[in-house]
C-alpha cells in the first residue's frame, strides 16, 4: 500500500464525487468529497480498503463555510475527508451507522460549531455546561470570549 | 432493581473531574453514561491567539503526564508547516524524552492501578522506582513535569556524556525491577482475580469504537503510530508492538509492562547512537498559510493534531486529538455487565488523562446569560441554605 | 477490696484507660510496619517516633465540624458510634487478662465466655451496616449491604477456626482453653490450620485489605461511613482499633495460651503476643489487593469453610487418640 | 499463581532504610540545570522587549518610566509564571536567568511579583544567538 495506490484507487471508486484529492506529504492524503457523498464515501473507506479507525473529527470555521475533516487512519497511512458545508444551512450526516466510535467527536463538533448533525444517535450535550445559553459555539471566528480583569481573592492592587 | 450511582465528578478513583453515571442492579452494572466537560479549558480556542512559539507552552499544559506527546505532536506539524530541517541530534533528544515519558507514564499507571485495585504496597513500589525516571527527567530538562524541552526546529538542551552515562546505568536497575513487576502482576493471586476477565472488549468492538493505544493492543490489534506513521527517527530505531490478545484488564497491564521493556531498548539505541551535531534550528516567526496532520504515539495512545496556518504568527485552527477521548466509548462498553468494584479499574485500565481529552470558559449564569464570579460567602451561604421541601422520607430501597 | 479491684479493672486496666492507650498504640504499631513494609516512614513527628499520632488524630477528629446529613435517621446515626464502642470495650473485658482466676468464674471469665466474645464481636459488623444504612446515603448503603454479605462469607469459618481448640481442650471458658495449651504446647500446633483461617477471617472483619470492601475508597468513597464526621467518625475509628486489639488478643489466647502470670508479665504477654498477630494481620495488609465482594464469599465457601472443617475434624480425630 | 509472592520483598524492605524524606526537614538537592523562577540582570538588559512577546503565560511586563533617560522597569509577575524559561532562551544579551528556588509559595500573591527600575543597557546581542 503506498499514496499512489490510494490515490488510484480513490479516483477508480469515486469517480466523480471527488471535488480534489492532494497527497501533501508522505502517508498523508486528503480527500475532498460533497457533502452528499459523505456517507457512501466513507462506506466505501471502510468496506474496501478496511479504514475502520476514526482518528478523530476536526472542523474549521472558514467565514462563509465549515470546513469538516475526518481523520481516518491505518496501518499505513492517515486518510482525510474532508467536506465543505454552507454557514447558513449546517447539515451534516452522522456516520455513526459506520463508525459506531465517531459518536464522542460528532457531539463535540455539534456543540463546539453549531452544526446540525442528523441522524446521531445521542445529541445531548457532551462538553459544555447544561446551562450553557443556547446560540454560542465557542469554537466559530465570530465567537469573541473577553477575558474578565483578573481578580486576586484576598489581595488589594 | 435499578439505581444510578453517580461516579464523579468528584471521586476518590478519579484524580480529574469526569462524570460517569452508572445503573446498577445490585452490584452489576447495566449502563453507563460519561458526561465530559468539568475540565474544559478551552485551549482550542486559545491557542487561536497565541503564537507559534507560546502554543508550545500552552499545548504542553493540555496534560501534565503526557506533556511531551503534545508538545512533540505541535513542533513536529508546526516544523512541517515552516519547512524546518530538525537536526538529528534534536530529534534524539526528543524520542529519548518521549520514550522517558512513556516510561514515566507506563509506571505510574501500574502503580495507580495498583491502588484503584487497593494494593498499596504495589503502588508504593512502583512509583518509588518511578522517581528514578523522574530524576533523569529533571536532570535533563529541568523539571519533573513540565520538561519544556521541545521547541520549534529542535529541543532546548543538550545531553552531555554524564548524563548519557546516567541514564544508561538507570535503565538496568529499571529492567530489574519491571521483570520483577511483571512477575509480580501476574502471580499475586488476589491482584489476577481482580485483573483478569474484568472488563472485556473484543477486537471488533475495539476496532469499531476506534480505541486507541494499550487498550486497541490489549485486544490484538497491533496499531502503533512509532510503526505505522513513524516520527521523529522511529524508522531507524528498532523495536516491536507489543499486543496481547486476552482483551481484559490483565491483558492491558501486560502490554503496558512489555511497552516498558520495549521503551529500554528504545533509549539503549538512542543512547549508543547519539548523533552529533546541533540541536535545534531557528524558526521563523510565521508560517505560511497550508494544513498539517501530525500523529504522535502518546503512552496512552494516538495523539492527532490538524494545524491550520494562515500566514500570520498564530494558528488559524489547532485541533486537539488527545487519546484518552478515543477511548471512552470503548469504556463504556466495558463497563457494561460489570461489577461496581470494578469501575475504577477498568476506568483506570484506558489511563484515563481527563485534561488532556477536554481543552471553562467561565461561569455563565443560565437565566441572565451574564458571566459572574461567585464569592467563597455566597457560595457558603448557598450550601447552609436548608431547602424548605427536604423531608426525611426515605427513598431508597433494599439493593440486594 | 473487690470493689476497688472492679473499679480498677472497669477504668484502669484492663479497663477503658488500657484500651484506649493500646489500641491507639496498636495503630500506630500498624501504621508504622505498614508503612516501613512499603519502604516508607510513617507516623514520625507526633511524640517519639510518631507513637502519639493516632491520639493527635482522635483528639484532631474530635474537634472537627460534625455534620448530620439531612435525611438521615438522626438518632440511630448519632447513637451507633458509642454503641458500638460500648460493644468491643465490654468484649475486650471478656478476654482473660488479669480479671480472672482459673478455679472460681466471675463476671469477666466464666464458662462459655467465648461464645460471648465472639457474639459481642459479630456486633460491630451490624453496628457498621446500621450506620451505612441510616446514612442513607447511596455509597453508604452499597458499603452497608456488602458488610452484610460479606458477613456471611466470613462468619462461619471464624466461628469453626475459633471453637476447634476449644473442643480440643473442653472447655467453653478463654481463660480455662489457654491453660490448657499452655499445659500441653505441643497440641497448639494441631490448630495450626485454624490459626490461619481465624487470622484471615479476622482480617476480614476489621475490613482490612484484601477484605476492605465495605468501605473501598476507588470504588464506593467511603463506603459506611461516607457521611460520618467529627466525633462520630473518631468514635468509629477508635471501635475498630479496640475491635483489632480484641480480635488478636482473642487469636492470642486461643491458639497462643493465653496471658499468664498477673499483672506485670501477663501485660508483657498480652503485648507480645497480640503485636504478633497484628504483625500478620499487617502484612497479609501489605501482601494482597482487595477482592470482589463476590471473590469474597466464593473463596470463603470454597476453601476456608471446608478447611475449618476440615481442622475440626483433625481436632476431633486427636481428641479421640489423646484421651 | 503462587501465594504471598510478596512477602520476601515486603520483608526485606522491613528492616531497610525508607525510600522517603522526611521532607520540610531533610530537603534533595535540586539538579543543577533545574528551571526555577525567572530574575533579571539589569545591567545586562537592552529592552528588546523578546521576552515580553514570547511569554506564554504574560508574565512579564515592560514599561517605561523615563524615554529620554533611557529608564525602564520590568515586572515578572510569578504568580501568573509556568517556569518555562522561554524568557532565557529568548534573550539575546542572557539578561534572564533562572534561580534554583522550588519553595516560593506563598499567602499573597502580590508578594511574588518581582519588579527592577534600571537604565537600558548598551551590550551588544552576541552573534550566536542572533542567526
Amino acid at each position: 500500500m503506498n499514496d499512489q495506490f490510494l490515490i488510484d484507487k480513490a479516483r477508480e471508486n469515486l469517480k466523480e464525487k471527488i471535488v480534489e484529492i492532494t497527497n501533501p506529504a508522505r502517508r498523508r492524503i486528503f480527500l475532498e468529497v460533497g457533502i452528499d457523498d459523505l456517507l457512501a464515501s466513507v462506506s466505501w473507506l471502510k468496506n474496501d480498503l478496511g479504514f475502520t479507525h476514526l482518528s478523530t473529527i476536526s472542523g474549521v470555521d472558514l467565514g462563509e463555510t465549515f470546513e469538516v475533516i475526518y481523520h481516518f487512519a491505518n496501518n499505513y497511512c492517515c486518510l482525510n475527508i474532508r467536506v465543505k458545508i454552507p454557514r447558513d444551512n449546517p447539515l451534516l450526516p452522522s456516520i455513526c451507522e459506520l463508525i459506531p466510535g465517531a459518536i464522542l467527536y460528532e457531539r463535540e463538533i455539534k456543540e463546539m460549531f453549531g452544526l446540525t448533525v442528523q441522524n446521531i444517535p445521542d445529541g445531548r450535550p457532551l462538553l459544555l455546561p447544561d446551562d450553557w445559553p443556547a446560540g454560542n459555539y465557542p469554537l466559530r471566528k465570530d465567537w469573541k470570549y473577553e477575558r474578565p480583569p483578573e481578580v486576586i481573592p484576598g489581595g488589594e492592587k | 432493581m435499578n439505581f444510578q450511582i453517580p461516579i464523579g465528578p468528584q471521586h476518590p478513583a478519579l484524580k480529574e473531574p469526569i462524570g460517569l453515571r452508572i445503573t446498577v442492579e445490585g452490584e452489576i452494572i447495566r449502563d453507563a453514561d460519561i458526561r465530559l466537560g468539568y475540565n474544559h479549558r478551552g485551549i482550542e480556542k486559545l491557542a487561536e491567539q497565541k503564537t507559534w512559539i507560546q502554543n508550545v507552552y500552552l499545548t504542553e499544559r493540555i496534560c501534565g503526564i503526557c506533556s511531551h506527546s503534545h508538545t512533540t505532536c505541535y513542533v513536529q506539524g508546526v516544523e512541517k508547516l515552516m519547512e524546518l530541517e530538525t537536526p538529528k541530534r534534536g530529534l534524539y533528544i526528543r524520542m529519548l524524552i518521549s520514550e522517558l515519558e512513556r516510561i514515566h507514564s507506563h509506571l505510574l499507571w501500574l502503580g495507580v492501578a495498583g491502588h484503584e485495585a487497593g494494593f498499596d504496597s504495589f503502588f508504593m513500589y512502583v512509583w518509588r522506582d518511578r522517581e528514578i525516571v523522574m530524576d533523569i527527567l529533571e536532570t535533563i530538562s529541568g523539571n519533573r513535569v513540565h520538561y519544556a524541552i521541545n521547541t520549534i526546529g529542535g529541543v532546548r538542551r543538550d545531553l552531555d556524556e554524564l548524563q548519557v552515562k546516567r541514564i544508561l546505568d538507570s535503565l538496568e536497575v529499571l529492567r530489574r525491577r519491571s521483570q520483577y513487576y511483571l512477575n509480580l502482576g501476574t502471580t499475586e493471586p488476589s491482584f489476577v482475580a481482580r485483573l483478569a476477565r474484568v472488563g472485556y472488549l473484543s477486537r471488533e468492538d475495539a476496532l469499531s469504537l476506534c480505541a486507541v493505544g494499550p487498550t486497541l493492543r490489549a485486544s490484538g490489534v497491533p496499531m502503533d503510530v512509532r510503526k505505522d506513521d513513524p516520527y521523529a527517527a522511529y524508522d531507524e530505531v528498532p523495536f516491536e508492538v507489543c499486543t496481547a490478545g486476552t482483551c481484559d484488564v490483565l491483558g492491558r497491564t501486560v502490554v503496558r509492562i512489555k511497552e516498558l521493556f520495549q521503551s529500554y531498548n528504545i533509549i539503549e539505541y538512542l543512547m549508543k547512537n547519539l548523533p552529533t551535531g546541533p540541536i535545534a534550528v531557528r524558526a521563523p516567526r510565521r508560517a505560511k498559510p497550508n494544513e498539517v496532520v501530525s500523529r504522535y504515539e502518546a503512552p496512552r495512545g494516538e495523539n492527532l493534531h490538524y494545524i491550520k496556518s494562515n500566514g500570520s504568527d498564530k494558528p488559524e485552527r489547532l485541533k486537539v486529538r488527545a487519546p484518552t477521548l478515543g477511548n471512552y466509548a470503548a469504556t463504556i462498553k466495558m463497563l457494561k455487565n460489570g461489577f461496581i468494584a470494578d469501575v475504577p479499574l477498568i476506568f483506570a485500565a484506558i489511563d484515563p488523562c481527563i485534561c488532556c481529552a477536554e481543552r471553562a470558559v467561565a461561569l455563565i449564569d443560565a437565566r441572565t446569560g451574564q458571566e459572574k464570579i461567585m464569592s467563597l460567602k455566597s457560595l457558603k451561604e448557598l450550601s447552609l441554605k436548608v431547602s424548605p421541601t427536604t423531608t426525611r422520607k426515605r427513598e431508597i430501597e433494599w439493593p440486594l | 477490696m473487690a470493689t476497688v479491684n472492679t473499679l480498677i479493672y472497669l477504668i484502669i486496666y484492663p479497663g477503658l484507660l488500657f484500651i484506649f492507650l493500646y489500641s491507639t498504640f496498636v495503630e500506630w504499631y500498624d501504621r508504622k510496619l505498614y508503612a516501613r513494609l512499603q519502604n516508607r516512614m510513617g507516623p514520625t513527628h507526633t511524640g517519639p517516633s510518631g507513637l502519639l499520632q493516632p491520639i493527635a488524630d482522635f483528639f484532631k477528629l474530635m474537634a472537627k465540624e460534625d455534620i448530620t446529613p439531612e435525611r438521615a435517621d438522626k438518632t440511630m446515626f448519632a447513637a451507633l458510634p458509642p454503641f458500638g464502642l460500648a460493644i468491643v470495650s465490654t468484649a475486650m473485658l471478656l478476654l482473660p487478662v488479669w480479671n480472672y482466676s482459673l478455679e472460681q468464674s466471675s463476671l469477666t471469665s466464666f464458662n462459655g465466655d467465648i461464645i460471648v466474645l465472639l457474639y459481642l464481636l459479630s456486633l460491630p459488623t451490624f453496628i457498621f451496616f446500621l450506620a451505612g444504612w441510616s446514612s442513607t446515603n447511596l455509597f453508604s448503603t452499597i458499603g452497608g449491604a456488602r458488610v452484610l454479605t460479606m458477613l456471611f462469607g466470613y462468619e462461619v469459618p471464624l466461628f469453626l477456626a475459633v471453637l476447634s481448640p476449644a473442643v480440643l481442650a473442653d472447655s467453653w471458658r478463654l481463660a480455662e482453653i489457654a491453660a490448657f495449651y499452655r499445659q500441653q504446647p505441643a497440641l497448639a500446633l494441631v490448630n495450626l490450620l485454624g490459626f490461619i483461617i481465624a487470622l484471615i477471617c479476622v482480617q476480614a472483619k476489621l475490613e482490612r485489605t484484601p477484605f476492605d470492601i465495605p468501605h473501598a475508597e476507588t470504588e464506593i468513597v467511603g463506603g459506611t461511613f461516607t457521611e460520618y464526621s467529627g466525633k462520630k467518625l473518631a468514635v468509629f475509628r477508635l471501635m475498630l482499633d479496640v475491635e483489632m486489639v480484641v480480635a488478636a488478643g482473642l487469636i492470642a489466647t486461643v491458639f497462643l495460651g493465653g496471658f499468664p502470670g498477673g499483672p506485670i508479665l501477663g501485660l508483657i504477654n498480652f503485648i507480645i503476643k497480640t503485636l504478633l498477630v497484628v504483625f500478620f494481620l499487617s502484612l497479609i495488609r501489605a501482601t494482597t489487593s482487595r477482592i470482589r465482594v463476590d471473590q469474597v464469599v466464593s473463596f470463603a465457601w470454597k476453601y476456608l469453610a471446608p478447611l475449618a472443617v476440615l481442622q475440626l475434624l483433625i481436632v476431633i480425630i486427636v481428641k479421640g487418640l489423646i484421651s | 499463581m503462587k501465594i504471598g509472592v510478596f512477602i520476601p520483598e515486603l520483608i526485606r524492605h522491613l528492616f531497610r532504610t525508607p525510600a522517603t524524606v522526611d521532607y520540610p526537614f531533610k530537603k534533595l538537592e535540586v539538579p543543577k540545570s533545574f528551571r526555577g523562577s525567572p530574575y533579571l540582570q539589569p545591567e545586562l538588559c537592552i529592552v528588546c522587549r523578546a521576552c515580553e512577546r514570547d511569554c506564554p503565560a504574560e508574565a512579564i511586563e515592560i514599561n517605561t518610566v523615563k524615554e529620554e533617560e533611557k529608564i525602564f522597569s520590568l515586572v515578572i509577575y510569578n504568580d501568573r509564571c509556568i517556569h518555562c524559561a522561554q524568557c532565557v532562551d529568548s534573550c539575546p544579551t542572557k539578561a534572564m536567568q533562572m534561580d534554583e528556588k522550588f519553595e516560593i509559595s506563598n499567602f499573597n500573591r502580590h508578594n511574588l511579583k518581582m519588579d527592577w527600575e534600571f537604565v537600558r543597557a548598551a551590550v551588544k546581542p552576541k552573534a550566536e544567538n542572533k542567526s
